[in-house]
This record gives structure tokens, C-alpha cells and sequence, in this order.
């Protein structure tokens, strides 16, 4: 059963973003793992899942999470070279990429979908990355286009 | 085999040998000049003539080319040859004053003056030292076959040159000649146009030069003499073949070329070491301009007892030993900008170990440490470190040095003293700088290969810095030493034995265990489009077909390898129909994770 | 509407002499009907059958969409006419082991392009003349050279629209979408034999025809098709709704094109894009 | 096996042409020293005369007979009287003895030094009674100055090639039977016994053999050699045919000094002509035995008669020898087998076969057997080529043939072996040619050089003469002979300078017996010699060069002060006239005086006085 965000409030200054991050196990993960260690603060409205690879992702995930009310979906994995599975992180850069072009083309915000490589060590890029991230997705504000679907408004 | 008496005693030697083996094979020492395993015998010099006093014509014969005949009676020392010895002696110390060995040899033989004048020096007679031997023109023309020296005219004015005397085109450069020669009188860039480019000894970072076949290092494992291609002779012109003729296992075999093997491991450890970083990046440090500034590595071998000057602590300008040294620590460690940031762990304990064997070297020395704060954290280090500063073996001055300038034959070092707050300036004969540590050239290759990653300084990444420290995340490969993190023996013995043990834990069982999170096929979806096979790194997919009970075939599917799937999920994401799930991270569990931004 | 005369007898000809000497177990080919406005799908199964087969300029479908089917594969070797456009769909069976060359006669037949006015597929269409087939009934045509840049018109007008009109677009367009599935079962690279649509556990795809699901649907079935569609239109062909179904594939084609250059269906020994990558794949817009 | 007979008796009816000729025939003695001495301009003066004045005769040109102080040599053969040879025969004598005995029947008996066939020319003596050739025995020169060495059937008419026939008939074991029987040995100078070095040859494994004809003859003032091979190459090569033949070699080489060009050709002209006849070639006389020859120049160093230089410089290589073993019997030129034997050596070979080895061993003494031949040279009266049987004493020699010393010269000794020999004073004189006997008086038969040595030559002077010349000739390869033999040199320059010091002799014999005793090769162990024995018969002479600064024989010149006994001086002037710096003056029939400052000591006025009025202070 679907059901809409349960945040109290909607009004923008209480809103607090959503943010659904596939982190690479090997990588990505281990990054933001290292930044843990390193007590490098981050914003938490990242939700972090964890996958084997980037590879890993079908970019169906990127809907479901949308439906599932997320504002933005993030998908990090390694360096391309340095994938643990020598060539996951190349399938992924194809797939999620033509998808990205996809949304654009159905008129769903780009921007709402971002890919990156953080390698295991890179603990202050990560920090940095979410930092940047959910600035920017308190700025474009919830995911309209996506909650009006929820909510039985349909569209002209 | 031929039985002949030498000095009262018997011995045995194979037909064709010489009387100087059978003395050899006795133990017996009869001096030589003109004689060299790898060069015909000629019998010139008669310094090693011996007196054979039966069986065979008495009298004198040179024991160097002298063949041994069944039933010889030979006297070594008798007076007869005591008193040829003492007077080929005299007349080569007259012939060749500059000749130390004839020196030597001389006053071994009890020779204190000399009745026969020095003779008269021709014109062009370039070397004192030369007796005439001809050991160079015969390994020239027989052994590496260029000829380029020869001898030039008869009797007392006989001499080594090249025809006409002037420079050869055929000499291949190869210093043989000097090698072999017993008073060191050739020098082949007399008569080589080509400069002789010496061969820089690359364990002793340089500062002394190797033959082209050496062993890389004296504790070398296997301690075993390698061809370097490039310089060696025999590779560049054909010529030579000296070491193949002289090697009595008869071991060199030019033929062998370098072979890749390949073989099936259970485990790897990463253990390639490191490197000193090239200090001469910071101009203002001097490397490279002054020669009497050096690496930590290069003041290593200087004081170590095989090194290049064998253990005698010398300045390169001059070769006086330097009477102050500075040891400048952090050299290009612990900068944020433009070096590396992390420490690199050794250079305050090899520093302090430097400073006393500095003491041993140069009793009446003077030592300074500049640095920043000593890390001395292992057992007992930080005991070794005051012990250095309490018996003033070496001065501690805190603070960075800014710069060092040479000054007449001095080398000002300019630094800060922040204890006292003060500027210091000390004149040093010798400037040793503690460079940082660098992970070994090609270790960036190395990890794409093991595919394990690697940190911005190129150290290997540890699959945990707390739980795994000598795991990667590739399974069966392991990390230890420097290759790693900067660190020091102890620490590098303890991850190397723990490194070993994992690898050891890994391949002595009969069955592997693995991660369960490997692919699983739904058969009764799967079209056989096996589009997934396309995207296996691991070619852990193939065709399985599904037969009904009278065996033809209903349909083609994929199959997963569950021995090398590595559970990447790659198949996963690009079926279609769905039909193969990753276990452990099955579409469900993710979008379970997924929804949990709702809870 | 006007049958090519001198094409048809000798496919009929063809036909009834493969029928004739058993080489095949059916012809599938096109038929025409008095009275029909387009030639429809026909399977020829004994020879004397074979003159109701017809040729001209009203052969739509795409008649590789009944290869995958069972119930045809069992009826022996297939004989099927085949026109550029089919060719390249079968290329994608043959190229994803839906089907064995073995199993296929391929009738080639030169076409100049179906429909009046010209449908947008064989304005752009560089096949005029099928290669690779068992048999070419007719003279091969003149081949036009076609404008490239025609070739991604569709997508093109859509994306010079802004994001908002764009959603704005999509949204009214899908909200109409009654989830028939014509689309699907019409397109003859939807082959699957559980599609993504019908799996439950998880529910990948909401399957109401409400602007939820549908969204999901049509992202789905174009990001399954990317790198696939060989553009036989098909789909927006039979969707009831006239949703631009093929605007959408050919975006999807455009990108392929332009990324990795890559046609699809121009030969069954083809790397699909998503299958393969180089390391020097573009990866603009990646942090 | 053919057996050339018509060549024989071709060149026997040559022979006998010659000899029985109806016009007279004249022998000019044209080798190297007649030709020096003008025997060029004889034979051309001789040519003209008999052209223009259309005199009836003949010229034939021979090898030397050896009697260089009697050169030019000329024979001439009367139709129907003996031959008789005429001594210094210059252009304007050769006219006189053409009209006057040619011409005429005046036998010129003034200039005759004998007859040489059987039959009387009054007034004229036998030529085998001259003085210079009572003692001498000739078979290895029985052809030299006989012969035309440029004509084989002169040397087939006198039984050539009959021994290497024989040989062929015998076979290798019987031929070498004989040499053993006639106890021949080594004329080069060690006198090894050539039986026994060409057995070791024979027996040595490895193929193919060589044999090799050592005529570098570097010793100064020896000839031998050279006169055989200038007047009879051709049984030099019947005996290394001989040689070749018992050892089963191949082919040979002859070695000859660059410096005997005469040599070489007529040895060429013999070569070739001996091919013609099939003595030298593949399958000689269809016997199986195949044997050819070829001339090897050497290149002008005196160490090249040492054997192993020898084959280094037929192989191309620097002449220095090399450590024996092995010898050349084992490995020798190329490495294989080869044997060396001196030019006298294979020239004696033929008749020891021909005449079998009894007849030879008949002649000489118990250990040394045949005969040797001599250059005897230096301060004697009659200087040339003695052959005399071995036994024979020096004194005989020196004195009876050679005539002794030079007018109002008393002897003082006889330098015997060249470099490597040693001299032998005025008591030994009557050592007998021994070999051994030689080796005992520290002497050394040698090649055959004598130099006879008189009062007026310094011992000290010779020794450095020998040892200058072997620092030149010395390879330099081995320390003990490049440095030793360098360092007595410079002793005995010292010595000689007045600079002699206490200890120099000891230094010398210390340092001659070092470079006998460690040289590596036979120059070296040989070049002491001159030196030590010099010291061991005229020590008083060394001493008197080192302490009194004094050298009595007049040589060393920065010792020597000249000055004339008024008692004996007549005044003639002759020594005025000869001073080169008029350092003499004085008054016609009065006592003359040198003035020291002016005289050079050149030691002419020394030498010139007829009534020996200089002395020596």
C-alpha cells in the first residue's frame, strides 16, 4: 500500500527533504563509512542504501523511489577502473545516464537524479557531496510533479 | 689423473691442468701477475716460475702455463726461485716505479733497495704501472675478441697502444681490460673514443658504479648473479663471453630469454615496499646542487659496511669526512602543500640511528637534528631517542630549516629554533635529509591488476582500517609493509605474519566459503535472451536447457556459476523479465530499503 | 492504394514453391480483403493458397512480432516476407537467440515505402532493399538518400519544449494510457514470457490505469526498448489512445545514436549498447 | 716408381760437356759477398772483352767456394788442362789472365791459388793444398761454387736427388734407421739428435705434418746458410723431401731472413725447376708420396730463429715465442706437428742416405759425428766458410786455416755461437768441435759463427756489443730477458763510461744467471752468455775497466788516453796525416806527441802505427 510521506507539517521551513542514495558496497559505502570515522558531519535526510555495485542499480529503482516520495535519488559507485567487479561501474554509467535522458524527456527534473564516484577513501568529498546535494534539493523543494501523482490530482 | 709432488706433498690433477692448479688445489699461494682464470696462460711476467727438480727437464719453468706431468717433483720456495722471484721483483719495481702492487710484492719478498735504476721514462709513455704483463691485449684478442689494443714495438720499449696510437674504433668500451689488469696501469678511455658510461649501482643509490653482470645486493635472495641486457657487451656487439668462460658451473646461458609465468594462486600479498621521494623538488633544501646534501637512503649505504665507499663516512665534494652533519627531518612529510600530508612514520628512529653510528664513524663529529617533534611511539623507541640526546651524541634543535647555501666549502643550514625562539645558522660539511616515503613506482598499475584500490599517495587500501587492516577488498589478496602505510620493520614483520596466516587460513581448507550473496535464476521467466551473460565480469553465466522427461528441449536458459559469481547484481539490473535476483540484496529487500525514507 | 503487381506473382510464386517442396511449414505474408483498408497479416499453409498473397503499399504490420510464438514455431520452418523495416526487427531476435537463423526463410522484398502519405519510418528508412535474406522476390529498388536530419524528428519537437511543458505534455498524454497493453503485444521485441508489468513480488509497476502506474509503464517499456526499437511504429500504430508512443523510442534511438552510435537491428551479430561499454563511455554530468 | 733416367743421363752428358768443352770455360764465384767484392763488373768485363774481340769462351756463374778474403773468385778451364782459380780477380786482372792464359799459356801463377781437377799447371800448386783448404773436409759446400746453382742438371750430374730416390726404395723406417746410424745432430746450434726430433714428429697424433727449414740465421757474421742456399739450394731440398718423407708430411716451408734476396731466388728458381721435374708436387715418381714447398720471408727479427717465434711469424702473427710444452713436434705450426731443422742439417741429409749413415758417422768425434761448416770472421788473416770435420781444435782452425791473427796481433780469444755463444781465450784453443766439449768451456757450437778476437779487442766492449744487440732483438715479452738483459746493458755502459762500481760483476753474474734460469725462451737463456764468459776467462779485464778506469785494448773510448813512445816513434807522419782532429804534431823523423784535449781517441793513429809507437795509458 502506498502511502504518502507521514511528515507532520508541510509547510517548506518544517519540510525536511528526502534523499535516496544507492551507495556501492565498496566504495561509495565504505566513503561514507570513513567519513562516519572520520566524524565528518552530514545532513540525515540522506537514506543511504546499500547495493554490491552501481551495476547493481535498475534504474526502475530511481521510479520507485520517486513514488516511494523521495525528492531526489542519488546513485554513487567507484571510479571508473576501480570497481571491485572490474566493469559494474561502466554498465551503470550507460544505463543510469540514457535513463536520466529519459526522465528529462517525460519532463521529470533531472536534477532530482544525480550519479557520482566516490571512492572509499574520498570520506570528505562524500561529506561534501551530501552536503551540496541536500542544499540544493532544499532548494528546488519538494517533488511536486511526483506527490501530485500520489495524491489523485492528476494533471490537466 | 696425473700425480705429482709439490713441496714434499702429493696431489692429484686431471691431464691438460697446470702446475699452478695443483698448488691451488693444495692451498699453496704461488704469486702471480700476468695470469687470470679467464685469459690463456702465457707464462710472461715469471713471477710465479717454480723449480722443478725431477721428472720432467730441471731448472725453471712458470707454474701459470707449465703443464703438471705424472711424477713431477716441484720446490716452491726453493732458493733457486726465491732468489728469480726477488730479482723479477727488482727489475719490474725499476721498470714500473708507479706500480704499487710490485710495491707490495716487493716488500713481501723481503726487497728493500733496489740495485737497478728507474728506468728512463719513454716519450708518450703514459703509464708508470704497466709491467708489460700483456693480461689486456691477450683478453682483448682472445677472450672478448675486439683487438683493439696491441703491442707497439720489440724489447725494453715494447708498450701496450692501439695501432698507430690513436684512438680505436673497435673498442667496445667494455673496461674488461682494466678489470683484469694487476697494477691498474689501463685506462680504457685512453683509448676508447666512446666514453666509458659507468653503470650506476642502483642499491647504493648511485653513488658507486657495477658490472654489467652483479648481484643486485649482498643479502639478495637468491643470491645469485643477473645480466643486466643493456650494458652487457655480449648483447650490444656480440662480443666478449668472458663470464660465460669463466663460470665453472658452466651457469650462463645467453639464449634464455625473460619468461612470463603464469600460475593458478590461492592467495597474493601485496608486498612491494617503498620508495624514497626525490627531495630536490625543494630548491631550497639544496639536493642536487650540492653534492654533500643527501637522501636518509644515500647516507644509509654510505655508513653501511658494503656500500659504496665501504663504511667510510666521506663527503662526496671532497672525500674529507664531514666533521658537523644536520639531519633535517620531515623532508616533504607533514606538508599540507606541495608534500605529502601524512607522516612518514621511520625517519625519527633511523635519524637517531644515524646520529650514533655518525658518532662511530666520526668520533670528534658534531651532530644536529632539526625537527618538529620526534615520533618515537614503538617499545622502547622513545628510551633510544633521549639516550642520543642525553649522551649529546647528536644536538636536537626544534624547528624547520629554511634554508641551505653553500658558503667557501661549507653548506650554511639557516634555520628556526623555537625552543630558544632564536635564528640558527650552522656550517655543515654534510646536509642529510629524512625524505618522505612514497609507495614504489608502479604500484598504480599493480592495484588496477589485484583490482584492489588505492588511497591519492598510491598506499593500497586496507579493507578496514580497524577490523581488516591486511585484507583488501578482493578476496585472497593481502597487504603488508609499506606498500600499505609508511611503517617500520617491526610493524611490517607483525602485518607480514598476519598477512600470511590469512593466506594460509584461505587455501588449507578443501572448500572455499563465500559470501551467499551470489545470482539466482527464476527459470520459469528467463527467455534465454542472455543479454545478462553479456554483462558477467566473472563468465559466471551459461546455457542450461530445460528438457521435458522424452529429453527434447523446452526451453534455453541461464544458469548462474556459483562458484564464480561474485554477486555483483550487473545480471540482475539488466534482466528484463526480472529473473534473477542477487540474494541478499533481492529487489524486495531494496525496495524495502527504499521505503524506509517514510519511516 | 496500389499493388505492385510484378511483386506479388513472384511471391506468390515463391511461396507456393517453398510451400510445394515442403522447405517451409508456412508463409506468413500479407492478404488483402475487398473492401479492407490495409493489407493484414496472412499464413499461407498449403501452396495453392499462396496467390492471396498480396504485396503494395498497405503492409504495415510488422509480421516479425509472430516468430516468438509457440504456436507458430511449431508449425516447421517459417517462410516470412519480410520488408526492410521487419528485417531489422528479426536481426534483434536472432541477435537476442529468440529465434535460429536455421529456423527462417527470409522472402526479402524490395519496398519504396508503405503508406500515402509516406509513413514517417520510410521517409527515413535506408533499407529499401533487404540484405541477408534466403530470397529477393522483385527488382531491388532505387534507394533515396534520406535526410538525417529527419530522421529523430518526433523527439526533436518534443524536446525544444521546456521541462514543465514537457511533463505537462507526458502527464495528459499517459493519464489518457487505459493499460490495453496493445503497445506490448504488438511490438515484436516484447517478447517476454512474464513482462516486468505482471511480476508481484515486488510490484515493480502500479497496475491501475491511473498516472501512477502509468508513468512507471511507459518509462519502463521505452527504457526496455532502448538500444532495441529498430522504429517500425508499430505500437503507436495500435495504441487506441494515440498516445506518440514513437516519439519516445525514437528519443531513446536518437541517444544511442548519438552516445554510441550505435542502429540497432543492422546485423544479428550486433553488441546491444547496455550489453557492452568502453571506458570512454561520455560521462557528462556525473559528480 | 719412374726414375727420371733420361733426365740423368741428359744432365750427365751436360756435365760432361762442360767439363770436356772445347773452347775454355770460366767459373765466376757470383754469390752475395763475390758480388760485393766486384765480381759484377767481372763477369760484365768479361762478357764485353770475349763480345768485342770475339774470343771463343764461356761464362758460367757459381756459388761461393768461401774464401771471402780471396773474393772475387774466378776458375778458368783450359781445353785439355785442369781448372785453375785465381784469387781478387778485379776488372783490370781478369784482362790480364784472358790474354796472357786464356789467349796464351802464361798461367798467371802470381795470382793462381791452385789447381782445382787432377793435371799440372807448372808453378801452380793444388788448390785442396792452399792453406785455407788443407784442413777442410767439404760435403755439405762439396757443390757450393762448383755448381750452377741457377741449373738442376749440374746437380742431377752430381748424383742429386739419388739419396731421395733411395729413401723411396728404403721407405720411411730404413731412411730414418740411417740418419740414426749416422748419429747426425742439430746444426742450428743445440745439437739435438735429429733422429730422435723428427720420431717425436713421426709418432705425434694429429694431421696434416709440416717440416720446416729454419734459415733466419740471424747470428751478425754468420753465413753459412746463406752460401748453401745461394750455391746449393737444391739439397736443401732433397733433404727436407727426405725428411717430409719419413715424418709423412705434406708440405714444408723454408724460412729465410728478408735480407738474403739471393737466397730466395735461386731457392725459387731450384723450387720450380724441381716441380718441373715431378721431385716436388702431388704423387712424386708415381710413389704415393706427396711433398711441396713453399718460401717464407721473414720479417728482419733476429728472434725468429727461436722455433715457436718462427711458426708465429709463418702463421702471420708478432714473432714472439710462446711456453713450451707443448713443443712443436706435438703442436707446432697451426697447431699440428711439425719439425724444424736448420738449413745445414737438411743439406747433410742426402748424402747420409745416398752413402748411407756408416760413411757419415765415419767423420767426427765419438758424440759429435760429420762435419760442421764455419764462418770465420774478425781479426784473423783468412777470413770465410770453413767445413771441417767435428774434432777438429779451434787452434787449427784460427791458426792453420785461418792464418791466425792480423800482422804484429797477438790472439786473445774466439767468439763462438754469435749472441748465445760464449768465447773461448788462447788456452782452450785446443778444445776440440764438440758439442758437448763446447757446452762444458761455457762456448756453444752455435750456427757456426767464429769471430777470432786480438789483442786490440776490449772483452767488455764485445759483451755490450752482444747484449746492445739483444736489447734490440729481445721479443719483450717475459720480464727476466726484456728487463734483465736492458739492465746488464746499462751495467756494462756504465762500466765502459768509467762509471764501474764495486759489485757490477757480482751484479752480472747474479743477473745472468737469473735470465738463464727464468727467460721463457732460448734468447733469453742464451744472451747471458757473451757476458759470463767474458767474465769467467777475462775477469781482469773488468776489473781493470771498473777500478783502474783503464781499458788496454784502446776501445772504451772515454777511458782510453793516447800517447806516443818517443823511443819508437820514427817520425814517419803517417798517424799526422790520418788524425782526423790534427791532434798529433811534431817534426818529420822526430818523436811526434798527441795532444790530449784535441784527440777523440778514435784510436787510428793506434791502429795505423807501423811500429806500434802508440800506447795506451
Amino acid at each position: 500500500m502506498i502511502q504518502k510521506a507521514k511528515n507532520e507539517t508541510t509547510d517548506p521551513s518544517e519540510w525536511q527533504p528526502r534523499i535516496v542514495a544507492f551507495l556501492c558496497n565498496w566504495c561509495s559505502y565504505a566513503g561514507a563509512d570513513l567519513a562516519g570515522m572520520s566524524r565528518l558531519a552530514y545532513p540525515a535526510a540522506i537514506k543511504i542504501v546499500r547495493v554490491p555495485c552501481s551495476g547493481r542499480v535498475d534504474p526502475m529503482f530511481v521510479i520507485k523511489s520517486f513514488e516511494q516520495g523521495a525528492d531526489l535519488v542519488l546513485v554513487s559507485g567507484c571510479h571508473p577502473g576501480d570497481c571491485h567487479y572490474t566493469s559494474g561501474n561502466y554498465h551503470a554509467r550507460r544505463k543510469l545516464l540514457a535513463f536520466r535522458e529519459l526522465m528529462t524527456f517525460f519532463g521529470i527534473d533531472p536534477r532530482r537524479f544525480k550519479i557520482s564516484w566516490v571512492s572509499a577513501a574520498e570520506g570528505a568529498k562524500w561529506s561534501n557531496l551530501v552536503k551540496e546535494i541536500t542544499d540544493e534539493v532544499k532548494a528546488l523543494g519538494p517533488f511536486e510533479t511526483y506527490s501530485e501523482i500520489l495524491t489523485g490530482e492528476t494533471g490537466p | 689423473m696425473i700425480t705429482l709432488t709439490i713441496d714434499g706433498q702429493q696431489v692429484e690433477v686431471e691431464p691438460g691442468k697446470t702446475i699452478l692448479d695443483a698448488a691451488k688445489s693444495l692451498g699453496k699461494v704461488i704469486p702471480t701477475l700476468c695470469y687470470h682464470p679467464a685469459v690463456p696462460a702465457a707464462g710472461a711476467c715469471r713471477i710465479c716460475v717454480v723449480e722443478v727438480v725431477a721428472g720432467d727437464r730441471p731448472g725453471l719453468v712458470p707454474a701459470c702455463a707449465y703443464p703438471a706431468k705424472e711424477g713431477m717433483d716441484i720446490q716452491t720456495q726453493s732458493d733457486r726461485v726465491m732468489q728469480s722471484r726477488r730479482m723479477t721483483l727488482q727489475l719490474l719495481l725499476a721498470r714500473s716505479p708507479g706500480a704499487e702492487v710490485i710495491q707490495d710484492m716487493a716488500r713481501d719478498h723481503g726487497i728493500t733497495e733496489n740495485p737497478f735504476p728507474e728506468r728512463a721514462k719513454q716519450t708518450g709513455d703514459k703509464s708508470e704501472k704497466c709491467i708489460m704483463c700483456g693480461l689486456c691485449v691477450r683478453l682483448c684478442q682472445q677472450i672478448i675478441g675486439a683487438s683493439a689494443i696491441c703491442f707497439d714495438g720489440r724489447g725494453p720499449d715494447r708498450k701496450v697502444s692501439t695501432p698507430y696510437n690513436n684512438q680505436s674504433d673497435v673498442c667496445l668500451g667494455c673496461g674488461a681490460c682494466a678489470f683484469v689488469c694487476p697494477t691498474g696501469a689501463i685506462d680504457p678511455a685512453d683509448y676508447s673514443p666512446s666514453p666509458i658510461e659507468k653503470i650506476p649501482n642502483e642499491f647504493n643509490c648511485g653513488l658507486d658504479s657495477r658490472t654489467p653482470i652483479h648481484i643486485p645486493f649482498p643479502q639478495a635472495v637468491p643470491n645469485k648473479p643477473l645480466i643486466d641486457r643493456d650494458n652487457c657487451i655480449r648483447f650490444k656487439t656480440g662480443g666478449c663471453g668472458a663470464c660465460e668462460t669463466i663460470c665453472p658451473a658452466g651457469a650462463i646461458n645467453y639464449d634464455m630469454e625473460d619468461e612470463f609465468v603464469e600460475e593458478e594462486v590461492g592467495a597474493i600479498i601485496a608486498a612491494t615496499g617503498y620508495e624514497i621521494m626525490d627531495p630536490s623538488i625543494y630548491e631550497e633544501y639544496g639536493y642536487g646542487r650540492y653534492p654533500d646534501v643527501v637522501t636518509s637512503l644515500e647516507f644509509e649505504r654510505m655508513v653501511s659496511a658494503s656500500g659504496p665507499t665501504n663504511g667510510e663516512l666521506t663527503r662526496p665534494s671532497n672525500g674529507e669526512p664531514p666533521k658537523t652533519i644536520v639531519f633535517l627531518q620531515c623532508i616533504g612529510s607533514r606538508r599540507e602543500v606541495n608534500g605529502k600530508p601524512y607522516c612518514s612514520n621511520i625517519c625519527c628512529m633511523y635519524t637517531a640511528k644515524h646520529a650514533i653510528l655518525y658518532k662511530h664513524k666520526v668520533h670528534d663529529g658534531q651532530a644536529f637534528v632539526f625537527f618538529m617533534d620526534v615520533r618515537a611511539a614503538g617499545k622502547n623507541y622513545d628510551q633510544f631517542v633521549r639516550r642520543v640526546v642525553k649522551e649529546q651524541i647528536a644536538t636536537y634543535v626544534r624547528g624547520r630549516v629554511s634554508k641551505v647555501f653553500a658558503r667557501g666549502d661549507k653548506l650554511i643550514v639557516r634555520g628556526a629554533d623555537t625552543l630558544s625562539g632564536t635564528q640558527v645558522e650552522i656550517a655543515a660539511d654534510m646536509v642529510v635529509l629524512a625524505a618522505a616515503l612514497v609507495p614504489s613506482s608502479g604500484i598504480r598499475e599493480l592495484s588496477q591488476k589485484l583490482r584492489v584500490g588505492f588511497d591519492e599517495h598510491g598506499f593500497l587500501l586496507e579493507a578496514h582500517p580497524k577490523l581488516r587492516p591486511v585484507d583488501t577488498n578482493t578476496a585472497g589478496v593481502f597487504l603488508a609493509g609499506c606498500c600499505h602505510s609508511p611503517k617500520d620493520i617491526p610493524e611490517s614483520v607483525a602485518q607480514a605474519g598476519a598477512a600470511a596466516s590469512k593466506a594460509l587460513g584461505l587455501v588449507c581448507h578443501t572448500r572455499l566459503s563465500r559470501e551467499p550473496t551470489i545470482g539466482i535464476v527464476d527459470e520459469s521467466s528467463c527467455n534465454g535472451c542472455f543479454e545478462c551473460e553479456g554483462v558477467c565480469a566473472y563468465g559466471a553465466i551459461s546455457a542450461k536447457e530445460l528438457k521435458d522427461k522424452k529429453g527434447n528441449t523446452l526451453a534455453t536458459v541461464a544458469n548462474i556459476n556459483q562458484g564464480l559469481c561474485q554477486g555483483c547484481g550487473a545480471c540482475a539490473a539488466t534482466c528484463r523479465s526480472k529473473s534473477i535476483e542477487v540474494q541478499g540484496y533481492r529487489d524486495d529487500q531494496l525496495f524495502a530499503a527504499i521505503n524506509a525514507i517514510n519511516r | 492504394m496500389n499493388v505492385n503487381s510484378t511483386v506479388t506473382e513472384s511471391l506468390q510464386s515463391a511461396a507456393a514453391t517453398l510451400l510445394s517442396e515442403g522447405k517451409v511449414g508456412v508463409v506468413i505474408g500479407y492478404g488483402r480483403d475487398a473492401g479492407a483498408s490495409i493489407s493484414h497479416p496472412m499464413f499461407i499453409r498449403k501452396p495453392e493458397d499462396a496467390e492471396r498473397l498480396v504485396f503494395d503499399d498497405c503492409c504495415f504490420g510488422n509480421l516479425a512480432v509472430y516468430l516468438p510464438r509457440d504456436k507458430v514455431r511449431s508449425m516447421g520452418k517459417i517462410g516470412i516476407v519480410v520488408k526492410g523495416c521487419d528485417l531489422r526487427a528479426i536481426n534483434v531476435l536472432l541477435r537476442e537467440h529468440v529465434v535460429k537463423r536455421d529456423d527462417l526463410v527470409l522472402i526479402g522484398v524490395p519496398c519504396t515505402g508503405q503508406g500515402d502519405p509516406l509513413l514517417h519510418k520510410c521517409s527515413v528508412c535506408e533499407q529499401h532493399n533487404p540484405e541477408g535474406c534466403d530470397m529477393v522476390v522483385g527488382d531491388p529498388v532505387e534507394q533515396p538518400a534520406i535526410d538525417a536530419t529527419q530522421r529523430y524528428k518526433d523527439a526533436a519537437s518534443l524536446d525544444d519544449k521546456s521541462l514543465e511543458e514537457r511533463w505537462a505534455f507526458w502527464s495528459g498524454q499517459l493519464s489518457k494510457c487505459i493499460r490495453c497493453y496493445a503497445c506490448r503485444n504488438v511490438c515484436p521485441l516484447c517478447y517476454c514470457k512474464r513482462c516486468i508489468t505482471e511480476k508481484t513480488i515486488p510490484q515493480w509497476i502500479d497496475t491501475s490505469a491511473h498516472l501512477r502506474g502509468n508513468v512507471a509503464w511507459n518509462v519502463a517499456r521505452a527504457f526496455h526498448l532502448t538500444g532495441r526499437c529498430v522504429g517500425c511504429g508499430e505500437c503507436e500504430r495500435a495504441c487506441p489512445m494515440d498516445i506518440p508512443l514513437g516519439a519516445i523510442n525514437q528519443k531513446m534511438a536518437q541517444l544511442m545514436d548519438e552516445w554510441y552510435g550505435f542502429h540497432s537491428g543492422l546485423s544479428p551479430d550486433e553488441k546491444a549498447p547496455f550489453t557492452t561499454f568502453k571506458v570512454d563511455d561520455p560521462e557528462t554530468g556525473i559528480l | 716408381m719412374r726414375t727420371l733416367r733420361k733426365n740423368y743421363s741428359e744432365a750427365a752428358d751436360q756435365w760432361e760437356a762442360l767439363q770436356t768443352s772445347s773452347v775454355p770455360v770460366l767459373y765466376v764465384g757470383a754469390a752475395t759477398c763475390g758480388r760485393a767484392a766486384g765480381a759484377g763488373e767481372v763477369i760484365e768485363r768479361l762478357q764485353t772483352e770475349i763480345r768485342d774481340r770475339q774470343i771463343a769462351a764461356q761464362v758460367v756463374e757459381v756459388g761461393c767456394l768461401g774464401l771471402c778474403c780471396l773474393e772475387p773468385l774466378v776458375v778458368v778451364h783450359k781445353p785439355g788442362s785442369p781448372q785453375v782459380c785465381y784469387g781478387r780477380v778485379d776488372t783490370d786482372r781478369i784482362v790480364h789472365i784472358l790474354d796472357r792464359y786464356v789467349l796464351g799459356d802464361d798461367p798467371c801463377a802470381e795470382w793462381a791459388l791452385g789447381t782445382m781437377t787432377p793435371g799440372e799447371v807448372d808453378s801452380i800448386g793444388k788448390f785442396s793444398e792452399h792453406p785455407m783448404m788443407t784442413g777442410q773436409v767439404r760435403h755439405v759446400l762439396r757443390n757450393c761454387g762448383v755448381i750452377d746453382p741457377k741449373d738442376m742438371s749440374h746437380y742431377l750430374a752430381r748424383d742429386g736427388y739419388r739419396g731421395f730416390m733411395k729413401a723411396l726404395e728404403l721407405g720411411p723406417d730404413k731412411t730414418l734407421k740411417e740418419v740414426k746410424k749416422a748419429g747426425l745432430r742439430g746444426r742450428g746450434g743445440a745439437g739435438f739428435p735429429t733422429w730422435q726430433k723428427w720420431q717425436f714428429c713421426r709418432t705425434a697424433s694429429g694431421e696434416p705434418k709440416y717440416v720446416i727449414c729454419n734459415a733466419d740465421e740471424g747470428d751478425p757474421g754468420a753465413f753459412m746458410d746463406r752460401s748453401i742456399m745461394e750455391g746449393d739450394p737444391y739439397s736443401v731440398l732433397e733433404g727436407m723431401a727426405i725428411g717430409a718423407y719419413v715424418i709423412g708430411a705434406e708440405s714444408g716451408y723454408i724460412y729465410v731472413r728478408g735480407e738474403y734476396p739471393l737466397a730466395i731466388r735461386n731457392l725459387s728458381i731450384a723450387i720450380e725447376q724441381s716441380r718441373a721435374l715431378g721431385l716436388l708436387g702431388d704423387n712424386i715418381l708415381d710413389s704415393g708420396f706427396s711433398f711441396d714447398l713453399e718460401i717464407v720471408r721473414g720479417a728482419g727479427a733476429f728472434v725468429c730463429g727461436e722455433e715457436t717465434a718462427l711458426i708465429a711469424s709463418v702463421q702471420g702473427d708478432i714473432g714472439s715465442p710462446r711456453q713450451r710444452p707443448p713443443y712443436p713436434a706435438q703442436a707446432g705450426l697451426w697447431g699440428k706437428p711439425t719439425n724444424i731443422n736448420n738449413v745445414e742439417t737438411w743439406s747433410n741429409v742426402p748424402a747420409i742416405i745416398l752413402r748411407g749413415g756408416k760413411q757419415f758417422s765415419g767423420i767426427g768425434t765419438k758424440q759429435s759425428k760429420g762435419t760442421k761448416v764455419f764462418s770465420l770472421v774478425g781479426k784473423v788473416r783468412n777470413t770465410g766458410l770453413v767445413e771441417v770435420p767435428m774434432g777438429t781444435t779451434m787452434r787449427e782452425i784460427v791458426y792453420d786455416i785461418g792464418g791466425g791473427p792480423q800482422k804484429k796481433r797477438t790472439f786473445k780469444a774466439v767468439q763462438s755461437g754469435g749472441p748465445s755463444g760464449g768465447c773461448i781465450p788462447a788456452p782452450l784453443l785446443d778444445l776440440p768441435i764438440d758439442f758437448d766439449k763446447l757446452q762444458e768451456a761455457g762456448a756453444m757450437m752455435g750456427s757456426g759463427g767464429l769471430i777470432v778476437m786480438d789483442d786490440h779487442t776490449c772483452m767488455v766492449d764485445v759483451a755490450k756489443y752482444f747484449l746492445a744487440f739483444l736489447v734490440d732483438e729481445s721479443c719483450g715479452k717475459c720480464t727476466a730477458c726484456r728487463e734483465g738483459v736492458a739492465q746488464m746493458h746499462n751495467i756494462l755502459v756504465r762500466i765502459c763510461q768509467g762509471e764501474g762500481r764495486d759489485g757490477d760483476i757480482e751484479l752480472l753474474e747474479q743477473l745472468g744467471t737469473y735470465v738463464k734460469d727464468t727467460s721463457l725462451c732460448q734468447l733469453g737463456g742464451t744472451a747471458p752468455n757473451p757476458v759470463l764468459s767474458t767474465l769467467r776467462y777475462f775477469r781482469d779485464e773488468y776489473e781493470a775497466h771498473i777500478h783502474d778506469k783503464t781499458c788496454r785494448a784502446g776501445v772504451c773510448k772515454s777511458l782510453v788516453r793516447f800517447a806516443i813512445d818517443p823511443d819508437t816513434c820514427k817520425g814517419c807522419g803517417l798517424c799526422v796525416r790520418d788524425c782526423p782532429t790534427d791532434a798529433i804534431s811534431g817534426e818529420k823523423k822526430e818523436p811526434h806527441h798527441i795532444d790530449a784535449d784535441l784527440c777523440v781517441q778514435c784510436g787510428v793513429c793506434y791502429e795505423d802505427c807501423p811500429f806500434d809507437a802508440v800506447l795506451v795509458e
